[in-house]
């Protein structure tokens, strides 16, 4: 057992995270947040979100994505993929969580090798998860039964959505891509918060000096640091609770990170120039796609009344799956 | 323990009901919340309406023009208009519950003879420069300065979470007048021109994407002398006299409000299906305690204030600390009822649940707030 | 409207706290908890509360409250009574529960009138309430089903219980005296925090000094005003909506409070010698009285759908039972 | 991530099982918890059949008498006894997991002669003397004192939370031997044999109604020289050495408990109607995805010391203030899913929820584990 990162995963989460730097570091955020507005746009700051264009998917980056393998890296080799498998994944979507990339990212992947083009990045793929699909307007190919869908004003600037009435069956692995989505946003909230702490001065010492500052920040990095146990468990299992566990701890790793951050940060956090809020709606929009908290909470309390270890003869009664069954 | 209203309150209260039955049909359409001169004339107009009926300024004291009523009777004014859906206090807010009521208590006649009557009729607008951008939980660390020459001063500096800046007439401001002074003893309190040379404002984008607040940069502002309220360094004790002249009814109207909206949130799940979640449902449930029980405690609080002549000592502190918290955990409720349109801006709840957010900041932190409640009612020392 | 307490008010609750400190302080209190021992007697303390004798009701200060006004205090005058009402009754059982006082107080005292005795404290009168019976081997009279009665080894010593099997329908009254003993509860255990965080010192200050002391404790008093303002309420109107709410705050601010009154105290608070766990302890009793947290969470949630104001003629149809109705 | 184990270690297990499935029936029955003689004998007896079977001192390392087994091993070992209903460690808790360590490392040639082999061997009981009434969570600022007279040292004061006091042989005692000295400065750590004149032990009194612990009153107790671990007034650091011996491993044996509470709290809740409470048993859903993600961090925490040899950060800070949460989450719901019998002491699971609350207190408060996560992990200032 050794349930650190290999040194080729270690390379491989290095490799996302200078990528994801190079091509889509803070400012190419912030100006895919705030699209350089044509001479007379009339979107005055005073309208509540008011008119704000549907973002638009930077289809070059995606391309890039699709060329460093990131679609297709649970692809076998055979089929022109990277041959590797849910670890790596699960690395790499921590860090696009980490990054705030904006895009269909999980079905994307999770399209790689059934849909055309999707492994490569040349060929953008949107799905009903849950009741919603992200960036249908945008997508090549839509998965999922859309008839009706009906827009809303979504509340994370980077995240188009659309409603469905028909709710897709919650698919594990798009569980846990989106809970390693989660766990990144939540690492880099926590570690926001610390850099806010550290520099921010009030009442002449750093704020993070103050006990209730930084004990604010201790429960973010153990709600962090239990999700991530969580998480990479759960993508070298595969085992459903492991993933339902994973989810739901990510889940709210990310959620309440992110609202501590912001209470750190005091009415700077406030400020849309802050990118905590950014964090905050992209981890509630996370939060709606499948399974919801409560089917999550039902799959682990059922899985509570399964035999502690499956018998070597299944008799297929408990309500685990099994692996091998 | 008396909960009941006297005849004299019961009157008010039938009287107020009438007349804003018969003056709210006539109001125009609200702006929208980006026509800055549009709110600003619909806010004054209210209080216009308000001074032609006898209950503007009902809680300031009647020498300053107001109508001195007690603080049962103002919970009473602020219950029954957020029922009848009135406008809300909007642009008027610091002129007559900060701006004013400093004035009142510290000017001098001339001043109060100046200032106080325009707030009243609805015909100037305040607005507050208090925070800066280093000087948020520590406000007496402010550092926009101020020295005198001949009888004006000359401010140089910025401030931030303005609101109404755009349409101000005036700005109460704390400046830094003596450097050298502990924090604390070195502040002066001026009312600034907001037509002076030398201000720039810029609207200040929240989270919720809307621009309610502004930063305001001053840069060699001249204002006189004769601006000045109290003595020149004790601006920091005249500001605290503002702060606290609170009587436990800063929330009257949101918590009415609050209960509003839990029980639209309760009839919205009956109707979308919600409300067979029975987690969710208890959760409502909850809700309902805590904000009935957040109303006990205004009226408690205002009852103490009766009593005080309307100085509260830190029960503010308690409430608000409770309140933020529950208004947080009501839109955070309004989200799970709405399901996946909790993610959709055109349903106000969302916008409200983004509001929401600055509740636990503004005003004074969550930790600040739980530090005064330790310090001044339970005791406990400073450390070190 | 003058929600403070009247100059009665004031007066009674004073004399309550007199009384009780007079004729049941801490002395008391502990010889209760630990009554001393016939010579020989093997109850040594490494068995985990085993064999500790069943507390014995003081009889002779159950008739001291009788005479005191306890149990009559809402009886009208013209039945012996003392004439109050259930303000008057909530600030005596608020002081109750802030002294510990053991014994069936709320069963006596809704029995006064109707059990011959009980007003005068003559007679102690025990009661099913929710599915548990305080007290019923020391009770003179029991009221409700208690067939099949079993004893439990209770957790608080100073509260004997019995399980029944059929549950008794909750009692309005009953259930707003309850919460009166947890606000008075919680009340204490905030003063014997502060108490504590002032005087103990670590790291050469008084822990009080420190964020994360002060913090606990305000949000302990923060609990215990909001309790306060509900069970007073509560007291006044009799509005069961307002008693559901009343209870449920008490319930959190007791059982919290003591909790957290327990972690400033640290290692101090664990010992048998703090009367912290007695507070924690009797606060889980009470909290077993019905309703249930549940119970009284679905009430309220009934209640959201009611019309806010009953109509002048009530047509009966909506879930709220107006006091008039 | 690789959570598989190598063939030598699942060789490992399967030996260990095999082993406890031959041994574990043969036991003698338990002795009641207040039988002091009757625990130590029945604790020392176990600790001599793991020796016998080369169990004893896994995590020890092979100079010492160990077997210096890997933490990995070492957690496997936790599991397997805890999963097949051995013993717990008991009496020889403080030998095997603080003392012993601290003599191993610290200790010269002929103390780790005199005081390993019989901890190893079931044969003498060690007990902690390190906190006292004035020193807890401010550990250093221990005033036991203890000055030389020729060649023993003579020690005064008081000890508080010791457990096996009564039936110990020896003590681990922290004494000031330099009251001058800043507080960490004057610390001497010492060997204190326990039948020693002068020494008192009076049992304390839990909330639990027990008395797992006692006082240990120190009355000039003469300690000679030679039972000094390192150098006089460097105990402070001795005792960091012990102190920071753990590996991750301190409480697999009880995660590996708490889930298997739950699970079976999960069937009394099917059996007596509580399962269809919903809010409930999506509570006990969550502790499930609790205490998967423990285990799981347990496990990162031993693949972590494994790397560095043993010695971890501060991640037992991170795991401790989890657990210490959960496993009282985990017994408040047990007194959910038991009703009122959740206030009946015979129901094992209310002794348990009683002495869970001693966890978020002992071994450091959570608020002192936070500080260190905040400064040690973060990296955030101390405060002034």
């Amino acid at each position: 057992m050794d349930f650190r990162l290999d040194d080729d995963q270690r390379a491989l989460r290095a490799g996302v995270r200078e990528l994801l730097t190079r091509r889509f570091g803070r400012e190419r955020l912030r100006a895919a947040v705030d699209p350089p507005r044509a001479a007379g746009a009339a979107d005055g700051p005073g309208r509540p979100g008011g008119g704000a264009p549907a973002p638009v998917l930077d289809r070059v980056l995606w391309r890039e994505l699709g060329e460093a393998g990131f679609f297709a890296l649970r692809l076998p080799r055979a089929r022109g993929g990277v041959g590797l498998g849910l670890a790596e994944a699960v690395l790499a979507f921590e860090e696009a969580g980490r990054a705030l990339l904006p895009g269909p990212l999980v079905a994307t992947h999770l399209a790689a090798g059934e849909v055309p083009g999707a492994a490569t990045g040349e060929c953008v793929v949107a799905a009903v998860d849950g009741t919603l699909v992200e960036w249908l307007e945008e997508a090549d190919v839509v998965r999922g039964d859309v008839t009706g869908a009906v827009a809303l004003r979504p509340v994370d600037p980077l995240t188009p959505l659309h409603r469905v009435d028909r709710a897709a069956p919650p698919d594990p692995v798009a569980a846990l891509l989106t809970a390693a989505e989660q766990l990144g946003s939540a690492a880099r909230t926590c570690a926001l918060a610390v850099q806010h702490a550290r520099t921010r001065e009030q009442f002449g010492q750093p704020i993070g000096a103050f006990q209730a500052v930084k004990h604010l920040c201790s429960e973010m990095l153990v709600r962090v640091e239990v999700a991530r146990s969580a998480v990479y468990a759960a993508a070298v299992t595969g085992d459903p609770p492991d993933i339902a566990a994973a989810r739901l701890l990510a889940d709210e790793a990310a959620e309440r990170g992110a609202r501590d951050c912001l209470q750190v940060h005091g009415g700077m956090g406030f400020t849309w120039e802050s990118d905590v809020h950014l964090h905050l709606k992209r981890a509630w929009c996370r939060a709606r796609r499948g399974p919801c908290a409560a089917q999550s909470e039902e799959a682990l309390a059922e899985d509570l009344l399964a035999p502690e270890e499956c018998p070597e003869e299944c008799p297929g009664e408990c309500p685990r799956e099994c692996p091998g069954a | 323990m008396d909960l009941s209203c006297t005849p004299g309150d019961e009157e008010f209260r039938a009287r107020l009901r009438e007349w804003l039955a018969a003056v709210l049909p006539g109001l125009p359409p609200k702006p929208s919340p980006d026509d800055w001169p549009g709110r600003r004339a619909y806010d004054l107009g209210w209080q216009r309406l308000l001074y032609d009926a006898g209950y503007a300024g009902l809680h300031w004291p009647v020498d300053a023009g107001g109508r001195g009523a007690t603080p049962t009777r103002h919970l009473i004014f602020l219950e029954e208009t957020e029922k009848a859906g009135a406008p809300y206090v909007g642009a008027n807010f610091v002129g007559l519950l900060h701006a004013g009521p400093t004035i009142a208590a510290e000017g001098g006649a001339a001043q109060r003879a100046r200032w106080l009557p325009p707030v009243l009729r609805g015909e100037e607008v305040w607005c507050q420069g208090f925070s800066e951008p280093d000087a948020g939980s520590d406000l007496a660390a402010l550092r926009t300065r101020a020295h005198r020459d001949g009888d004006d001063y000359v401010v140089s500096g910025s401030k931030i979470w303005t609101s109404h800046a755009e349409v101000a007439d005036w700005c109460e401001l704390l400046v830094r007048t003596d450097p050298k002074a502990p924090k604390h003893r070195g502040i002066t309190w001026l009312a600034m021109p907001m037509d002076a040379p030398g201000i720039t404002v810029r609207p200040l984008r929240t989270l919720a994407g809307s621009a309610e607040f502004a930063e305001v940069f001053l840069d060699e502002v001249r204002v006189p002398v004769g601006n000045r309220v109290g003595e020149e360094n004790d601006g920091w004790r005249v500001t605290m006299v503002t702060l606290s002249f609170e009587r436990g009814t800063a929330f009257v109207g949101e918590v009415v409000a609050c209960r509003r909206v839990l029980r639209e949130l309760a009839y919205e799940a009956r109707a979308n299906g919600r409300w067979d979640d029975v987690p969710l449902r208890r959760r409502l449930g909850r809700l309902n305690a805590e904000f009935r029980a957040l109303w006990r405690l205004t009226q408690w609080n205002v009852s103490e204030a009766e009593r005080t002549g309307g100085v509260p000592g830190a029960g503010g502190s308690v409430f608000k600390l409770r309140y933020s918290q529950a208004r947080q955990e009501l839109y955070d409720a309004a989200a799970e009822v709405l399901g996946p349109d909790g993610l959709d801006l055109d349903r106000r709840w969302t916008a409200d649940r983004l509001s929401s957010l600055s509740y636990t900041i503004a005003a004074g932190t969550s930790q600040i707030q739980r530090n005064i409640v330790a310090e001044r009612i339970l005791g406990l020392p400073k450390g070190r």
